[in-house]
């Protein structure tokens, strides 16, 4: 069931390929990876549905080969020649019990729609207390601070955009990332650290928040800050490199402009 | 003696109400002659009468609504008094918080806020005094909207609602943000 | 046959909640002990069953509540306008169902068994009601954690959470697994 490949070394099924790599009587040497994805590619092509598990299988398959590949190719890999296998077994054993939980979990998700459909058709009653009901109870609002009604709100509205201060005031147009550059080169300095975050945290459009990423991804590129993410979807840190210029050495028009 | 499918409808409708339901929405509903509702509701009365149930349906102005029986009051008040007073919870002070600050505001205003339906949550807080319809809304479906009362001042102890705390000033924000903001501001910004 | 006085007593209590009304909460407006609860409520159940009214008593989220009967769906729907547009995508449901089975959970470890972002959909089942946050991991970032809520429970009929069936229940079978994995193994093994 798997997607077929054609190479010149060897012409099958791909998992039969990496079986073959895998005992040694193909050389990874001798196949071009392109060509394989090329034939993987032309078969997808023809498929009137996508089939999700030959099209995983198939990623998997392709990135062990390339891993192998990759090494094979590196100098100095001789002895972790040894180890291929294994590494790739643990590879292969971690994605397949995430597999399985994964399925397991749209298993539940499909057990969740048949209850939620079954819950749906029930509706339970919430009219509440008859209004001609005379309630004694103690005030409800004992104990209640205008700080904590304040709280509550903010509890209540944190989905909603934050009402901003706009202490630092920009109306633009048009956004450059010339500007933005010349901007962050008044700032950084200074600041020596700073995240994403707090660099656009003042910032109400989209746009002006990319525009500031991408001059952040130009000053990286011109080697005047450093960029490190913590972990995935984290913030991104970024630090002004000691000595470097702060001047925009560049002049207008270098940068691309954006539409606000 | 069992329900006829028309009076169990009927009662299922009247469950989920929030208001008294006209005859004529009854009749639309069950597509029935609207003379026929009346029997119906009085066959509904009538069993709920003779197995003692704890409610009844009653007509009153506007239509037809499940009550509770008389002779339980004792049990629902006591009720209201403890369950309803251990919980103006995270849910009804939120609600209340979001009139008091975004108020004059509706039900549906309310709720597209919140997420979730706030009917029964606007109820007890109109009903405790806390909040009250000050007017309707210009738009189409001219929307009842709310605001806090006098009594919501008092026990909160204070003159005019402007003494809520700003909710800027409680934005999430250390001051190393605000300090940073300052940095920031260009400095030969025009 | 004709309720007992303690049913009556709960049904109407039942009828002006808003919330499932936990045992306890019961026995305590009933001055009964609280094991004597479950039967009145049983019986309460039974009659409703019985006598074929319009709604029923169920156990939910951890107590009793009023809820109309399943068959009268079509009526109280159209009425009440409820249903349909509330649907959540496979996503939602697939990330409710991590969260459900893995609670407390951050939303790194959704995402890096989904392995896609899900800041959105968390985001989604968040305001509805499904997950909140309950906390924050001990290690470095201090992930917020979410759980599921009574909501959740609600929205599913459920009464605790431990009635949903045991991940391993729902793992691939055996032949499913052997023939997952002689896929991915590479045969030369050897």
């Amino acid at each position: 069931m798997t997607a077929t490949v054609s190479t010149p070394v060897f012409d099958g099924p791909a998992d039969v390929l990496l079986q073959l790599v895998n005992s040694h009587q193909v050389d990874i040497f001798d196949v071009p990876l392109a060509s394989v994805v090329d034939a993987f590619v032309a078969e997808l092509a023809g498929w009137e549905i996508v089939d999700l598990q030959t099209l995983s299988e198939f990623l998997v398959i392709a990135s062990v080969l390339i891993e192998l590949k990759s090494r094979r190719l590196l100098p100095g890999s001789g002895d972790v020649e040894q180890d291929e296998e294994l590494v790739g077994w643990e590879e292969r054993d971690l994605l397949l019990a995430r597999l399985l939980e994964c399925q397991a979990y749209a298993a539940a998700a499909d057990g969740f729609a048949l209850l939620l459909e079954q819950a749906a058709r029930s509706v339970p009653r919430t009219a509440g207390l008859d209004l001609d009901f005379v309630v004694h109870a103690p005030d409800l609002l004992e104990g209640v601070t205008p700080d904590q009604v304040a709280a509550a709100f903010l509890r209540a509205t944190a989905e909603r955009p934050v009402p901003t201060v706009d202490l630092y005031h920009v109306t633009v147009d048009t956004v450059t990332v010339s500007d933005a550059v010349t901007e962050l080169t008044g700032i950084l300095p200074g600041a020596g650290r700073a995240t994403f975050r707090q660099l656009t945290g003042h910032l109400t459009s989209r746009i002006e928040i990319i525009v500031r990423f991408l001059a952040l991804l130009e000053l990286c590129k011109q080697g005047r800050v450093s960029l490190d993410q913590g972990h995935t979807f984290g913030d991104l840190e970024v630090a002004w490199m000691e000595g470097a210029p702060t001047a925009v050495a560049v002049g207008a028009g270098t940068f691309d402009e954006y539409e606000g | 003696m069992a329900l006829s499918p028309e009076a169990r409808a009927i009662e299922a409708v009247l469950i989920v109400a929030v208001e008294p339901v006209p005859a004529g929405l009854l009749a639309e509903l069950l597509e029935l002659p609207v003379e026929l509702i009346d029997p119906i509701c009085d066959e509904l009365a009538e069993s709920c009468r003779l197995e003692g149930r704890g409610f009844g349906v009653v007509r009153i102005a506007g239509g037809f609504r499940i009550q509770t029986s008389p002779d339980l009051a004792p049990y629902v008040e006591r009720f209201a008094n403890v369950g309803v007073s251990s919980r103006l919870s995270a849910a009804a002070l939120e609600t209340l918080a979001i009139v008091a600050y975004k108020q004059p505001v509706s039900r549906a205003q309310i709720s597209a806020l919140r997420g979730v339906n706030v009917d029964g949550v606007v109820r007890l807080l109109e009903h405790r005094g806390y909040i009250a319809a000050v007017g309707r809304a210009a738009g189409p479906g001219q929307a009842v909207l709310y605001a806090t009362t006098d009594a919501f001042l008092e026990r909160l102890g204070l003159d005019r609602i402007e003494q809520l705390p700003p909710v800027e000033d409680l934005l999430p924000g250390p001051e190393a943000l605000v300090e940073l903001e300052e940095q920031m501001r260009p400095a030969g910004d025009g």
